[in-house]
This record gives structure tokens, sequence and C-alpha cells, in this order.
């Protein structure tokens, strides 16, 4: 049984294991989701002791003398006042130094990136030189799409006359993209499940000793057994 | 919405006669040669937007100009030196002002005019840059005989503190360099550029320009971005004061956020726990901050009818932060005893770890409502389907466009992109708050005005309008 | 001092905010290299943090052994996997594969065998609810679900062979260079470029404006729930 | 009947499970090979291969790993079915370590079907630590120079394929599969210097991207998702796993969307009735 046919055995049960979870809650996928708990915060806690503690902050530290790396183990330690309730205030310090660095750092690229692009993309294609007249119909189509978009999310207006006509135009604009996207992306999820399929077919032949179909029968075989032991039990409880 | 329209023209025809003064230099006449026209509107200055070293020289094109035409620049350190250093030497049809990435408040008129940049630390470098470079790539050697020590585990501690040495040598040297680039920078250097033909005879010589390095405080490209900062900085708190004042604002419904007391009630009704979750960012996005803001407000109707609150988290910062939100929320509603500190609890950090062990305590408890706020990616429709399967009613903001489909599709009720924004000041109602929402819709009314102006004059073929929105940075 | 406990954390933030709100204008070396040293302080600080989570998540489960809760058994299952993975990380020293000869170590293989197909397993659930969602939901109740509705059944329709196969049985005639109808990618791809792009061009705008609200009203210290008591 | 159409409404999901399966499965199992026409690009790559004279050499760079499996290595055993074909020689290797063992069953499986002889047909170099340097030294100091010993630690200078072939430039083809960017890789440090021709396949997600690398000409052609790999199966006329994917999204997205119209038929029915 080398590596890669008990690769295969592990596999093929933890994937029937999670698709359990489609059936009911039952103790496989109890297991699945559990170990699956267990090795990802492993693997965490190796990931941040190897680059976020040695490679973030002793190497640095001790051995290039980075003092300026004190500051953020003094924040990061001063988390630790949770556990304190009179000092617990001090590492609201920390949380408005990340709070406040995402804020400052997000408005001028928000307004750069975000509104000052998006205005960009919209009206250059109609003054593009040779535009089709196509093109500059689907470009009007657009602005007339986002502007009454906007308008839809007005908080301080009142939705009637005309702005309802014109937040009703952007609301079908709004449905009409959510469906298309929606559509769109059924294919993309529809190959991760072909994918899975084909990995579970090879692992039915021969040369994997048939593993997907005696794990399937097996855990059938022990589901049905369960459920007939609880409603055993829950049948003693109730006349009990 | 009276006064709107009349505020908006004036601010935009504000933005559009801005009185920038372009850097002031000197032009010279030009000598009469035999080439039809000649270069002309020679200027020299430093180079804007930076703080490099960089001086930028332009000048009107001289017609014709043909591969075989060639400019040189030449610099030297005082106005009547001999002019030998060249600094660039290329046909005269390339270099052009327009392939520079400036608006036109800054560049003025890019056609027809010749662009080159010339850095002053490269023409003349500092005497201990080759120095610093040696002892570079001597700290790098002992580096790597270091790591290779390490590996086969012998004494590495000589070579250690050979580097640290190493380090500070460099350091006495790198202020050495910073002293000599600033006595470089500060001087003032003199330019002329000539044209020449194929077998290097001179065809014409510009006058001699001048100009001095200097370190911009501002990224003048970015003008129309931080103007736009300020306006929006105004709005925002011209309309806070302006809502202490008048409180009844009026707000439209969003039925999303009317369900949440519907959802508590039924949780306390049915007895049964509340999921929330607060997405896959951490406290550094403002999507996530938003997600706890919100927490805030619905745990303080949770205390009030004494149900259970559960919100499982990914990062620790935000498993804290939650903790203290959730917890001044019960002592506001005045129950603090009824408090849990095991209500924000962290799972793992792994995106479908996460959702597998969140999608078993669904199941497992059957909530009676859960709220899924913030920002998602494809865990998105894992987490809503499975709520929406237990049963329980599913309130989510998110302003994740590309979730958002799969929210409408399975839960009852979701806050689309900016709605999920305005939700903090939506469910406290406190004018303050309430005052922001006034300042996002001017912003909107603001934002649809230039997507109009725009588009007219994009259709009107006026390109150079659009520098107004572009984004420089 | 009470005093000083509440206002402490409104002076960082507001300091923080203002310096990387103006940070972005001024082109000074000195501003971007502070850029790379703050994304390397929040590797330590987030580094560090890790220890709440990890008090968090065994306080949870050690409680409910503790407690012999019903099925307490899967919450050791959850600890054994988690000591594995981190002994065998650390014997490997962090490395799934060893870089001279390519060859897999026992944590590469353990990473490959247990981590990937459950990754990739729950990832591939989203096919099944992808159809569930879309059987429940999709419902011409209004008009706008009527829209949302057909607009999804076109793009699947488009999307897969069959559909276009299908497409193609219908005959199409010439109209002053147009062919109509036109072919079924077009269509889609009209709706794509066009309806979807001016929807979410607006949904992103309104969301940009919400953001610059929500950063101004963190910066002046209007929104500070974030901080908790504000005792 | 309206005790179907009630039933229909507010049918359990696990029936839709069950049914979602099926649809997926039995395509796999026994293909209907739906027609699918073909696209350009995808024409491109195969031209390009069938073109080139028997007994040239194509340089297969297999970048991905299992999570990208089911879209990219139906395409890696497509070309190379069409390469051994054509007898031309083929060199495997990839930048993915997590993927190295995929490429290496790709390259045996396929070999072993047109009984090609390892070292002379074709030869696997497998992985190495070096990205855009590995390129560099393949391009300058040859390929035995950057890879000494292939992915079985045997000795490559000596092997009669590399005899004629020696450095990157004297590749006909490469193609590159690719689930993450090295695509820049292989034109910044390959293409750009030694002009070989190059074309290559993408994940579904990547494809509306890669049409841009079409226009400024980094690849001549390219297969996108498995849309694009059941394309090039039928140009070889070799329908195996791409073709059968497909087959299987074809059912399934028709099974979606007949459930949608039954449901919806079921919702109208009941109203109908609910306020006769």
């Amino acid at each position: 049984m080398d590596s890669t046919i008990l690769g295969g055995w592990i596999a093929a049960g933890l994937t029937l294991f999670m698709f359990s979870s489609l059936y009911k809650d039952n103790p496989f996928y109890r297991f699945g989701e559990h170990l699956y708990l267990g090795l990802s915060v492993g693997y965490i806690i190796l990931k941040v002791i190897y680059a976020n503690i040695i490679g973030g902050l002793y190497k640095p530290l001790f051995e290039d003398h980075q003092y300026m790396l004190l500051i953020p183990t003094i924040l990061g330690l001063s988390l630790y006042t949770r556990f304190f309730p009179k000092i617990a205030w001090i590492s609201r310090i920390t949380f408005a130094f990340i709070v406040g660095y995402g804020s400052g750092l997000t408005i001028p690229r928000i307004i750069a990136g975000g509104i000052f692009q998006q205005i960009e993309k919209i009206i250059t294609p109609l003054g593009k030189t040779g535009a089709t007249w196509w093109e500059v119909f689907s470009g009007i189509v657009i602005i007339i799409g986002v502007a009454s978009v906007l308008i839809y999310f007005f908080f301080s207006v009142e939705h009637k006359g005309i702005i309802n006509k014109i937040s009703r135009v952007g609301i079908y604009f709004v449905m009409i993209a959510f469906g298309a996207s929606f559509g769109y992306t059924v294919m993309a999820r529809m190959s991760l499940l072909i994918g899975r399929s084909y990995d579970l077919i090879e692992f039915a032949t021969p040369k994997y000793y048939y593993a997907t179909i005696v794990l399937l029968v097996l855990m059938v075989l022990i589901l049905i057994l369960y459920e007939s032991m609880r409603k055993k039990e829950e049948g003693s409880e109730a006349n009990a | 919405m009276r006064n709107y329209p009349a505020m908006i023209l004036l601010v935009i025809l504000l933005f559009l006669f801005i009185p920038i003064s372009l850097p002031a230099q000197e032009s010279v006449s030009p000598t009469p040669i035999a080439i039809a026209e000649t270069p002309s509107e020679f200027q020299a200055y430093d180079t804007p937007n930076d703080c490099l070293s960089n001086i930028s020289i332009s000048w009107k094109a001289m017609s014709p100009e043909s591969e075989s035409i060639q400019y040189v620049v030449s610099i030297d350190k005082s106005a009547d030196g001999k002019f030998e250093q060249e600094a660039d030497k290329f046909p005269s049809v390339y270099n052009w002002k327009s392939d520079k990435e400036w608006p036109f408040w800054v560049s003025g008129t890019k056609e027809g005019y010749h662009y080159v940049e010339l850095n002053i630390l490269q023409q003349f470098p500092p005497l201990t840059q080759a120095e610093l470079n040696k002892k570079k790539a001597e700290l790098q050697k002992v580096r790597s005989e270091i790591e290779k020590a390490k590996l086969d585990n012998k004494d590495y501690s000589e070579a250690n503190t050979k580097k640290l040495v190493l380090m500070d040598d460099l350091k006495i040297l790198e202020n050495k360099i910073s002293k000599e680039k600033a006595e470089i920078k500060a001087k003032t250097y003199y330019f002329k550029v000539t044209a020449v033909d194929k077998n290097n005879q001179v065809l014409f010589t510009s006058p001699v320009l001048s100009a001095q390095t200097q370190n911009n405080g501002f990224n003048q490209s970015l003008l129309i971005n931080f103007l736009a900062m300020i306006f929006l900085c105004a709005t925002v708190l011209w309309f806070i004061s302006h809502a202490k004042k008048n409180k009844n604002l009026f707000l439209r419904r969003i039925n999303g956020l009317d369900a949440v007391e519907e959802a508590v009630g039924r949780a306390t009704e049915m007895g049964r726990s509340i999921f929330y979750m607060t997405g896959i960012t951490d406290m550094s996005d403002i999507a996530c901050i938003c997600a706890t803001v919100i927490l805030g407000k619905i745990s303080e109707k949770v205390a009030q009818y004494d149900s259970q609150i559960k919100v499982p988290h990914r990062d620790p910062i935000v498993m804290t932060v939650c903790q203290e939100i959730i917890k001044e929320a019960y002592i506001k509603a005045g129950r603090p005893d009824a408090y849990k500190s095991d209500s924000s609890f962290y799972v793992t950090g792994d995106q479908f770890a996460y959702t597998a062990a969140v999608n078993g305590m669904m199941m497992r408890e059957k909530p009676a409502a859960s709220f899924l706020m913030g920002s998602y990616a494809a865990e998105a429709l894992l987490l809503a389907e499975c709520g929406a399967t237990t049963g329980a009613i599913q309130i989510a903001g998110s302003d994740s466009t590309d979730q958002l489909p799969f929210f409408i599709t399975t839960c009852d009720y979701t806050l689309i992109g900016e709605e999920f924004y305005a939700a903090s000041a939506y469910l406290s109602r406190e004018p303050v708050l309430v005052g922001t929402l006034k300042a996002q819709d001017f912003g909107k009314l603001f934002v649809l005005a230039a997507l109009v102006i725009g588009a007219v004059f994009s259709l009107a073929h006026m390109p150079w309008i659009i520098d107004i929105i572009k984004d420089f940075s | 001092m009470d005093q000083f406990k509440k206002l402490a954390p409104l002076i960082v933030a507001f300091v923080m905010g203002v310096f990387f709100g103006l940070q972005y204008y001024i082109p000074h070396p000195f501003t971007d290299d502070l850029l790379t040293g703050m994304s390397k302080w929040f590797i330590v600080i987030g580094g560090i943090a890790m220890g709440l989570g990890i008090v968090s998540l065994f306080y949870s489960h050690i409680y409910k052994i503790k407690r012999r809760a019903p099925a307490w058994g899967f919450s050791f299952v959850m600890f054994i996997a988690l000591f594995t993975m981190l002994g065998v990380g650390i014997y490997c020293a962090n490395a799934e594969v060893i870089t001279e000869t390519g060859k897999q170590t026992i944590y590469g293989w353990l990473y490959q065998s247990f981590m990937v197909p459950l990754q990739s397993t729950m990832f591939s659930i989203l096919a099944f609810y992808v159809a569930s969602a879309a059987f429940r939901a999709f419902r011409a109740k209004t008009k706008e679900a009527t829209l949302l509705l057909i607009a999804a059944i076109i793009v699947m329709f488009a999307r897969v062979p069959m559909g276009e196969a299908i497409y193609a049985q219908i005959p199409t005639f010439q109209v002053g260079g147009m062919t109509i109808p036109p072919t079924i990618g077009n269509i889609t791809g009209w709706i794509m470029k066009t309806i979807n792009m001016a929807a979410q061009g607006g949904i992103s705008l309104g969301i940009c404006l919400g953001v610059i609200a929500m950063s101004l009203k963190i910066i002046f210290g209007i929104e500070k729930s974030y901080m908790g008591s504000t005792k | 009947m309206s005790g179907f159409l009630k039933k229909m409404s507010d049918l359990d999901k696990r029936v839709i499970f069950v049914l979602i399966s099926l649809a997926v499965i039995i395509p796999l199992l026994y293909p209907l090979f739906i027609e699918i026409n073909v696209n350009p690009e995808v024409k491109a790559v195969y031209d390009t291969i069938e073109n080139l004279p028997n007994g040239s050499t194509v340089f297969l760079a297999m970048d991905f790993d299992p999570s990208s499996k089911p879209e990219l290595y139906p395409m890696a055993e497509a070309v190379l079915r069409h390469c051994f074909r054509k007898n031309h020689k083929v060199i495997g290797m990839t930048f993915w370590v997590t993927g190295v063992g995929l490429g290496e069953k790709a390259l045996t499986d396929i070999a072993k079907e047109y009984n090609k002889e390892y070292g002379t047909d074709y030869l696997y170099l497998g992985w190495k630590a070096g990205g855009y340097a590995l390129v560099i030294q393949m391009g300058e100091e040859g390929i035995a120079a950057a890879f000494p010993v292939d992915h079985y630690g045997r000795e490559t200078a000596s092997m009669p394929i590399l005899q004629k072939i020696t450095h990157l430039k004297n590749i006909d083809y490469l193609v590159e599969l690719a689930a993450g960017a090295s695509i820049g890789t292989w034109y910044y440090y390959g293409k750009m210097k030694y002009k070989f021709k190059m074309g290559g396949g993408c994940t579904g997600v990547m494809a509306a991207s890669w049409y841009n690398l079409l226009k400024i000409d980094w690849i001549n052609g390219f297969m996108g998702g498995l849309r694009g790999a059941a394309e090039y199966e039928k140009l070889i006329d070799k329908k195996s796993k791409a073709t059968r994917g497909m087959d299987a999204q074809s059912v399934s997205h028709m099974l979606i969307i007949a459930m949608i119209i039954l449901g919806n038929i079921a919702y109208f029915a009941n109203r109908a009735k609910g306020n006769k």
C-alpha cells in the first residue's frame, strides 16, 4: 500500500464524509469538520510561528537590530491586557491604531481607484474615435443604468413620482445584472464538482481497490445502524 | 433638494477654470538658422510631483524633424562652461511631452513639445557611491556565509560579529552619502540643447538654460483627488452639524433593517440562538469595521430581548473587538450580568474550514436568525444556503458585488453595497450618523453630475476634460 | 485618568487616519518606506494576536470535553489533528518539499492528502447549493424576480455547448449587415458588458461613497463603538 | 397532476442534490459527445502543432496543481496525444512543486499509449527551485545545464532528445498550461529573447484576460478552461475527459433550467388553485 494508494483512500473517505452533510448532519461530517478544523488551525499556528514570529519579528529584531519592531510587539502584547479588566482599555489603543490606519489609507485610494477610475471607464468609450453607433448606444445605456442605480440608492429622498420611476429602472438593471452573473458563475461551480467526481471515479477503479465504493457502502451501513440505534434510544426514552 | 443644483454648478465651474500657475521660467527668443522653423520656447525646471533629483527640459519641436537629425542635451556646472558632458542624445522623432502621464494643469500644452528628464545624481554621482556598493556586496557575502553555516550547523558567531560591524560601517557611509547628495542637489545646473545632423554637424544650439532641483511637497497631478477629499470631508462635517440642528431628517425605508427587530424577537420566542458573521477581512478593512458597528446595534436588541448571540470568527483581533462591543451593548441595555464572554469566539483562519465548522454548528443548533455582514468570497453561498435550509431568517449586508447575487437568491433580506454602510446610521437613528447619510446622498448627486457632464464632453470629443477625473496615481 | 482612557484611542485613530490619508499625496520616499514598514508591523501584530485566537479555541473545546457535552469526542479529534499537523510541521521545519531534490516531506504528504481533498470538497459543495438556491429562489413572484430569473436562464443556456447547439437551429437572416437574431454568445456578451457593468458601476460608486463616509466617521471619532466601553 | 405540482413547488432539496450528482456522474461514465463549435484561438494552437514538420520539439510547461486539475490536466493529455501522433518530441516541466506528480503522470500515461521511448521521444524535467532564473539558464547555458538531472534523477546531458535540442531557441513550440501568472516568466525571460513560438491554456476564470495576451501576441492561441480543452479534444478527435466534462456541464445546466421552469409552473398552478 504505497503512499498514493493510501492517499487515494484518505481523499475518497474525506470527500464522502464532507458530502454526507448534504444528506444531514451526521457523525461522519462532524468527524470531517473537526478534523479539518484541527488541521487548519495547526497549519495556521505553524505559519504564524515560522513566518510572523521567527521571520517577521525574531530575525529582524535580534539578528538585524531593527529596534523599531519593538513598537508593534508592544501593540500586539497590549491586546493581552483584555484578561485584566482594570487595564483592558490599553488594548483599545491597538484597535484604534489598526482602524485608524485602515481608514486613512482607504480614502484617497477609493477616490482614485473607485470613483475616478469607474467614471473614466464609463465615459471614455463614448468618445473613442470611430466608435460604431452600436457602441455609442451601449455606452449611453450604461450611463442610464449607472445613473438610475445611483438614484435608487438615495436615502433621504422619498421614492415617489419621477424618482420612483427612475429607481424602478435602476432596480431592473440590478436584477438583470445579478441574474446574469449568477448564471455566469454556475459553470465555474459545476467544474469544481466535475473535478471531485473525476477523482471519486478514479478512486473507484481496481487500481485503488475500489476505495470509493467500499467506503460508500460502509458509510451507508453505519448510518443506517446509527439511525436505528438512535430511534430505539428515543423510543425507550419516550416510554421510560 | 432645492438648492443642490445651484451649488453643484458653482463647484464644477470652480474646477474647470482653476488658475493653476505653471512653474515660472524665462523664455528666450531663438537665433535664426537654415532650418525652416527652429526649436523654440526652451524651458528647464525641476520635475514636478517628485522628490528625486530630476530636471525636466522641454522645447517646441522644430520642422523638419527626422531620424537623421539628433538632439543632444549637454549639462555643465557653470553657465560659461564648455558643456562637453552629453546627458542625452536621441533622434528628433522621439521623447514627446504627450507620452508623459500628466494632467493638462501640470503639463500645459503637450502636443508638439519635446520632453527630456535628467537625473542630476546620475550625471554627477556622489564619490562615496562606489565604496557603499562594495560594502553592501561584502555584507551580502557574510550573510550567505552565515546561512550556509547555519545549515550544516557550524559555529557562525565570528561571522555574526563581522556582520554587525559591517552594518555599522554601512550606517556611517549612508549618512555621509546622503549629505553629499543633498549638496549636489542644492546646486544650480546649466543646460544646452543642440541639433546635429548625421555627421555631427551642429545645425542649431539653444541658449543656456538653468534650473535647480527641489523636493516637491505635493503631487500636483493628484490635485483634483485632494480637492475631492477636502470637499467630501467638508460635506460630511457640514451635514453632521446641520443634522444636530434639525433632528427629523426623512430616511427612506430599508426593509432589511426593519426586519432586524422581527428576527431578534423570533429568536427569543423560539428560544434559539442568533448567528452573526463579520466576513473574511480584518480590522483594517472598512467593511469589517462596519460589520462590527452593526453588531453593536444588533446585540443591544439581543440584550433587550434576552436572546443569545453567537459570533464565530476567523481573525483574533476582530474577535476581541467584537467581545468588547457585545459587552458594551449588554451594559448599555442595562443587563451586564446576561453577557456571556464566549458569545464571540475564534474558529479558524482557513476560509473553508471556517465554513465547514459554522455550517456544522448551524445544522445542529438550527439558529432562528443569521446575519451575514461584511466582505465575502466564494464561501458566501455555502454559509447562506446552509442557513436558509436550517430555516433561519437571514439578513445579509455586503459590499462584495460578485457575491451579492448569491445573497439576493438565498437570504430573506439583502443590504446592497451602500445600504450596508448606511445600516449603522439607520439602526441608531442618531442625528449625527443620519447626517452622514445626507452627505453620502450629496456625494452621489455630485458623482451623477460629473458622470453626465463627463459623458457630454466625451461625446463632443474633448478628451482633455477627462483629465479632471483621471487617476494619475 | 478617565478622560485620558477615553481620549487616547480617539487621538491615535485621528492621527493615524490623517497621516495615512495625506501620505498618498506626498511623493517623499520616506512616506513610501513607511507603508512597507507598516505592513511589516501588521505581520508582527497579527502573529502576536494569534495567541488570543488559540486561547479562545482551546477554552471552548476543553470546556466541552470537561463538561462531557454531547459529542465531546469530536473536540478530541480536533486536538489530535491540530497537534499532529503542528508536530509534523515543526519536525519537517515547515518545509513541504526538500528544495534540492523536490521530494515531498511527510508534512507535504499530510497537507496534500488531507487538506487539499477537504478544501476542494467543501468548494465543490457550491455546485449543489447553486442548484438548490436557483430552484428555490427563481420564482416569478415580482417583476424584479422575473428579470433575475430570465437573465440567469439566458446566460446559463448560452454558456454550454448543448445550449449553443439548440440555439443554432433558429434560422438567421441578414438585415443591413446585422444578423438577426444575433448569436447567443453576443447576447450574453452584451448583457455582461453593458447591463452588468452599469449595475456593478452604480453599486460600486455607491460603495465608494459609503466607505469614505464610514472612514471619515472613524477618523473624526464620530463612530467609536468599535472601541467598546466608553466608561 | 396537481399532486405532482404541489410536491414540485416545495421539493426536498436532497432530491435536487441527487439529481445534480446524477447529472454530473452519468455523462462522465457514459459521454454523450455533444457537438461543440471550435473557437479560432483554440484552432490556432492545433494548427501550429499540426503544421510543424514531423519530429520537431514541443516544450510543455505544466504550471498547475491539483486545485486546477479538472480544467488543465485534460489539456495536457490532448496536446501530448497530438504531439506524439505527429512524432514530435516533447520536453515536460513545471514551476509548481505541488503539481510535479500530475505532469509526470500525464507524460508517462500518454507516452505509453503511443509506446514512445523515454529519453529519445520525451523527457520530463520535473520541478526545480529557481523560477525565471531557470528559463534564463535554459536559454543561455542550455537545458542540460539548468536541469543536469531529470525528474527521475537520471543525467540529462547524454539523453538523445537533448543532443539536437540543446537550448531554448532550438524548440519549435512552447505550450504553457497556466493556473497562475507564470506566462509572464515564459514571455519576458523566454520568448522575448529566444523568439520561439508560444501558445497555451488557462483556467476558465483567467480566459478573459488571456484574450489581451493574444492581441499583444505573447501567444498565438490558447485554450480557455474546460471548454477550450474539449474543443482541442474535438480537433484531435480523441474525445476524452474534457468532452465528458462539458457534457456534464450541459446536462447539469439544462437540469437547473428545467427545475426552475418546473418550479415556476408549479408556483403559478398552486397560486391559480389557491385564489380559485
